[in-house]
């Protein structure tokens, strides 16, 4: 057993793990990565097996910086604007707040002195901190549960997650593959995940994870349809799966001056889509599967340590990728006047982020049979409604 | 799936305390309930035997530590029927005060703990601010956050300083118009209606049958309120009716227990007023109370989570012989079978969030 | 089912809650948010504020009432020697030179102590007050233990304030138990007991026959301590309400 | 109905005895042990006393005595406190869960904490000790240890 579990250990641990995760399952899909600013390395690096495996590691090792940094950025903004829709300040630690605390241990402030200075900044050492409480943390199994799966199962989910920002262009110049089937293998990524939720929450032998477990597929099921419906008629108005073309497509058309990006005749469909990403990477109104109040921490009740912090982060990752669908889908992608694209599409993702920042903090959670009421019986509906009027918007323009 | 027994506790976010609920569910629909008590069980009617009577207040307090006046006060109201004290009428003024502010803030407190329970953590920030408020304004008189120790046998222990109702009124001026934002965010959000509309349901019958009291009775439209029925200090002398709501048909459903506590909070600051501009001058402490009794006694008062009821029997020393305590919360919660069957797993938190566990005063 | 306040429309009740929730946020960024930064920021305290106990050494009189109401048993006596300057601040120095027994001054553990504030309510002299100084933590449990000298303060002006009774029970006396050994005198704290002739007559060894002195008690000044019954080797002592007390003290046993 | 009149009225019946009024709509009444279920029926279902507020259990020394306050929810407020003594050897009473559905726990209390056992209730069982808990605690003769740190 304990060789298991070493073998398990590190295979969790090493950062390998999500490097080599995509080029096992996509190795006959991938394109040469920087296919645009440096054609010719690319296709050099494609004519050998050898230089490939390279090639895809240095691509996967930069999306996972882009999306650690973006996962620290968005927590930090979920911690800050969490604290001020909630009336209090939210963390006030920074960098420069350390030099007082060291100068206030090192009692060079007289007494009384601190009550006059402060050491309040910005905050931003909290997530540091989080970091390495995780990685300080003891790994423990629980002692009835399932060792092999327990342990697969996060990397299932965190390896699914990272790979979805891979797969997901920032603009032209900033994209790491383009599969043929652009989009469809994104959702196919997304919906990896469930398997590792569904897992983890039966090999942790406890029952509330099991709930969970239970809970993310159903909800993945329900939610699997409209979100591919309504997906649909932005793949039908552009005739192609790839976000390149969806992208250029959106600024062919132009009314009284503006774009008609996909949100404005597809509102419904936006709309559809949104509650199903909502749903689709389990943010708060439909966060079932680690409802707190009522499954204690959900699937995730039993996971510790950096397993525990990496699932965190592959959430939040999961949020980022989510912004990043509906961005290119419904509002134009990296199209914008003045600014470079790469910091258009950041501008419009972050702006979806924080208004699922701010959804999170306004309203309840709903409940299980609710969610799959509103999944089957609504949005299946208004998606196929979505559909119809697509196909009327490529029938009249 | 196959029917299976879940334990919610007694280290659960449900619980609000130290308890155990143990449901069965088929699936995620509850088909039987047990809650199971005693794991905060201090013996508080023991103890009290071997302390002298006034020093019980202290127990008293920590029945329930949301809302400790108000226990404090019953325990004061029975020991001055046995002993025969006679309390001057500003300290009765002064009692209705606090018990008033108290009951507002043990509502915010609830307030506060039941909407993380539906999965919004900013309603707990919300709940606890405006409750902070109403304990900087206990604080005050009796120079306690949350164990006030301010009512004492024969009266209270200080006078209100000057200018508190100047205070008191800033505060419950802010109060109402926080209660009109929560509105908005409470009563007119879809999904809070979604998860407390037709929850929990219960007749007012069964509900008097199974003994429960209290806001979650007058939420089934039944307008039994001990502060009129049994009333007690300053409350005969001011002008008030118990507020009712219903979810229709004489039930009480999740919301019609939030909307409940919401219209008391309501109430309360308007007995507050009345009692703060009616309030006469004079000792706020009885001459003589002894400290020796003999006999028994038993008062009620409206506590704010129910029909709380003290009995005393004084055998002539300087302690109690027998203490025995009424706790609104322990007859609810056995009850809580009746009204969760039937409804889903993630609705235990919203219905026993709703009834206002407080599980110091039921384990007592 | 309708609600008691009628359900609102679907559009309004997406809308509604964000308009608090954001209004607030602005409110909070742009102005000041509620909470305080706490080791910088510190809310204002009311004077009745119930924090660390301190003990004004020249109003204490060491009668032992706020350990005899303490609920916890975490307030005990103490014997402490006083040094000569104290001796003669305090308010009752005279008799406290009298006393056989030493000086006694409440110790507190901290650890035990729930701030219930009895000790000062039923303190007759008011030496016994809390403070607002209320960051008491410590790694250690004996660090929670205050010895006696450590709670002492010190005041310029001392009050003078008048013994109040405040445990509404005086001793009286069965005269026909007592034997007149001047223990509750010695050991007064408020020097309220004066021994005189009693009515009960004893036979001395030889022979001759004398009224043997019983204790008489100023109730003006009598805080109900109780430390005579204590110390009463005969059990001739017991408490009564105030109010049923007679004015002299000398209560005949057939009445009782 | 007046406080007097019922609690007269209630006092005529079988084993009833020491009718009183304590104060404004709170009467008093002894009632014996054979006596009690019958009574405690009229009492429900005749005179509408449909909430049982509380059950005390008093150890007497030489016996046990059960002091039920009943009250009728409505703005009278009108109360009443039945007291039954049980002898100490056998402290048994007929349970009345059936006809005041909150009794059930104070029934359970009673057991738990004085010994009283209720001939009849659903599931008489501890409710705040433990299960394999000794003794009633209070009992007046329970006998317990009392633990005085010295520092």
């Amino acid at each position: 057993m304990t060789s298991l579990y070493d073998w398990s250990y590190w295979f969790c641990e090493a950062w390998l793990v999500p490097l080599l995760t995509p080029l096992l399952y996509f190795q006959e899909h991938i394109m040469p990565p920087f296919s645009n600013p440096a054609g010719d390395l690319a296709r050099w690096m494609e004519s050998d097996p050898g230089l490939n495996v390279l090639a895809w590691t240095i691509v996967v090792n930069v999306a996972l910086m882009i999306g650690f940094t973006n996962v620290i950025i968005v927590v930090y903004l979920e911690r800050k604007i969490a604290a001020r829709i909630m009336d209090r300040r939210g963390p006030m630690l920074s960098f420069h707040s350390l030099k007082e605390i060291a100068n206030d241990l090192a009692g060079s402030i007289p007494e009384y002195g601190w009550k006059t200075t402060t050491y309040a900044g910005i905050g931003i050492l909290q997530n540091v901190a989080d970091g390495i409480k995780f990685f300080c943390k003891e790994m423990i199994v629980p002692a009835k549960a399932d060792r092999l799966l327990y342990t697969i199962g996060p990397v299932i989910f965190i390896s699914s997650s990272i790979l979805l920002l891979v797969l997901v262009p920032f603009s032209p110049r900033v994209a790491a593959s383009s599969a043929p089937l652009g989009l469809l293998v994104v959702m196919a990524a997304f919906s990896i995940a469930p398997i590792g939720v569904l897992t983890t929450g039966w090999a942790c032998n406890n029952k509330y994870t099991l709930i969970g477990g239970m809970r993310s597929a159903a909800q993945l099921m329900a939610y699997e349809i409209p979100l591919l419906l309504s997906m649909a008629g932005v793949f039908l108005v552009a005739g192609s799966f790839s976000p390149m073309d969806i992208v250029a497509q959106q600024q062919e058309v132009w009314l009284f001056g503006i774009p008609m990006w996909n949100i404005i005749p597809q509102f419904l469909g936006f709309i559809v889509f949104m509650v199903c990403i909502l749903a689709e990477v389990e943010r708060i109104p439909f966060d079932l599967p680690e409802a707190e109040a009522e499954l204690v921490e959900g699937w995730t009740t039993e996971i510790g340590g950096l397993r525990l912090g990496l699932t965190f982060a592959a959430e939040y990752i999961r949020g980022f990728v989510g912004a990043m669908i509906a961005t290119v889908l419904f509002l134009g992608g990296w199209a914008g006047p003045f600014l470079p694209g790469e910091i258009w599409f950041l501008i419009k993702v972050y702006g979806i982020l924080v208004f699922f920042i701010i959804l999170r903090w306004t309203v309840p959670r709903i409940r299980t049979d609710q969610i799959l009421l509103l999944g089957w019986k609504r949005l299946l509906p208004l998606s196929l409604v979505n559909l119809a009027i697509a196909i009327l918007y490529v029938e009249v323009f | 799936m196959a029917e299976m027994w879940i334990h919610m506790g007694p280290q659960h976010p449900m619980t609000h305390g130290l308890w155990n609920l143990r449901i069965k569910v088929d699936g995620e629909t509850i088909t039987d309930a047990e809650p199971e008590l005693g794991y905060l069980h201090r013996s508080v009617e023991k103890i009290g035997e071997r302390r002298k009577y006034f020093m019980n207040t202290t127990l008293t307090d920590r029945l329930c530590y949301a809302s400790a006046m108000t226990w404090t006060h019953c325990y004061c109201l029975t020991a001055e029927e046995l002993m025969g004290v006679e309390v001057p009428p500003r300290a009765k003024y002064i009692r209705t005060v606090v018990l008033e502010l108290q009951r507002i803030a043990s509502h915010l407190m609830w307030l506060a703990s039941y909407l993380p329970d539906l999965g919004l953590i900013t309603g707990f920030l919300y709940g606890m601010r405006d409750r902070e408020m109403f304990l900087n304004l206990l604080e005050i008189p009796s120079g306690g956050r949350l164990l006030y120790n301010y009512v004492k046998i024969g009266g209270v222990k200080r006078d209100l300083p000057p200018g508190f109702d100047a205070k008191a009124e800033r505060v419950m001026q802010t109060l109402e118009r926080r209660l009109k934002e929560y509105e908005d965010l409470y009563d007119n959000s879809k999904i809070f209606r979604m998860r407390t509309d037709d929850v929990g349901c219960y007749s007012a019958s069964d509900a008097i049958n199974w003994g429960i009291t209290g806001p979650n009775l007058r939420s089934a439209g039944v307008p039994f309120d001990l502060r009129q029925a049994d009333s007690y200090d300053a409350y005969p002398e001011l002008d008030f009716t118990p507020v009712t709501t219903s979810a229709g048909n004489g039930r009480s459903d999740c919301f019609s227990r939030y909307r409940q506590r919401i219209d008391e909070m309501y109430q309360s600051m308007d007995l507050v007023r009345q009692a703060l501009v009616k309030m006469p001058e004079g000792k706020v402490m009885a001459g003589s109370v002894p400290v020796r009794a003999r006999g028994e006694a038993f008062r009620r008062t409206e506590d704010s989570r129910g029909e709380a009821l003290m009995y005393l029997i004084g055998d002539g020393t300087d302690r109690p012989y027998r203490w025995k305590i009424r706790s609104p919360m322990f007859t609810t919660v056995s009850a809580a079978p009746h009204f969760l069957k039937g409804y889903k797993v993630a609705d235990v938190p919203a219905i026993m969030g709703s009834i206002d566990m407080c599980i110091g005063e039921t384990d007592k | 089912m309708p609600g008691p306040t009628e359900t609102p429309g679907l559009i309004k009740s997406i809308i509604k809650p964000f308009t608090v929730t954001v209004r607030q946020m602005l409110k909070s960024t742009f102005g000041r948010p509620q909470t305080t930064l706490y080791p910088m920021e510190r809310r204002e305290l009311p004077p009745t504020y119930r924090g660390m106990n301190a003990v004004i050494w020249d109003l204490c009189i060491g009668c032992g009432i706020c350990a005899e109401v303490c609920p916890n048993r975490c307030l005990k006596m103490k014997p402490e020697t006083l040094d000569d300057d104290e001796q003669a601040r305090a308010w009752y120095g005279s008799h406290l030179a009298k006393r056989k027994s030493k000086p006694e001054r409440p110790a507190i553990n901290f650890g035990h102590c729930m701030f219930c504030g009895f000790c000062e309510d039923y303190c007759p002299t008011g030496a016994m007050t809390m403070t607002d100084f209320y960051e008491m933590a410590d790694t250690t449990r004996e660090g929670l233990i205050y010895p006696a000298r450590s709670l002492k303060v010190d005041m310029e002006t001392l009050p003078q304030l008048p013994l109040i009774n405040y445990m509404m029970e005086s001793p009286v006396l069965y005269t026909d138990t007592c034997i007149g050994c001047r223990k509750c005198v010695d050991n007064c704290p408020t020097n309220c007991i004066i021994m005189d002739t009693g009515p009960q007559e004893r036979e001395k060894r030889d022979g001759s026959k004398h009224n043997i002195p019983v204790p008489y008690f100023d109730y003006t000044i009598c805080i109900g301590c109780s430390t005579c019954v204590k110390v009463c080797p005969v059990d001739c002592l017991h408490m009564e309400p105030i109010s049923d007390s007679t004015s002299s003290g000398l209560q005949p046993a057939e009445a009782a | 109905m007046e406080t007097g009149q019922f609690v007269q009225q209630l006092a005529k019946r079988d084993g009833a005895s020491d009718g009183s009024v304590l104060r404004a709509n709170v009467g008093r009444i002894t009632v014996t042990r054979a006596a009690s279920q019958a009574f405690f029926r009229v009492l429900k279902e005749d005179f509408g006393f449909d909430h049982c507020s509380l059950i005390s259990a008093v150890d007497n020394q030489t016996g046990f005595e059960l002091v039920y306050h009943f009250s009728i929810i409505d703005m009278e407020g009108q109360m009443l406190e039945v007291h039954v003594e049980l002898p100490r050897d056998t402290p048994t009473i007929d349970s009345i869960t059936h006809l005041w559905g909150g009794a059930d726990w104070h029934e359970r209390e009673a057991y738990d904490l004085m010994g009283i056992y209720f001939i009849g209730h659903p599931d008489l069982k501890r409710v705040l000790l433990p299960d394999g808990f000794a003794g009633h605690p209070l009992r007046k003769d329970y006998v317990y240890e009392i633990h005085e740190e010295e520092w």
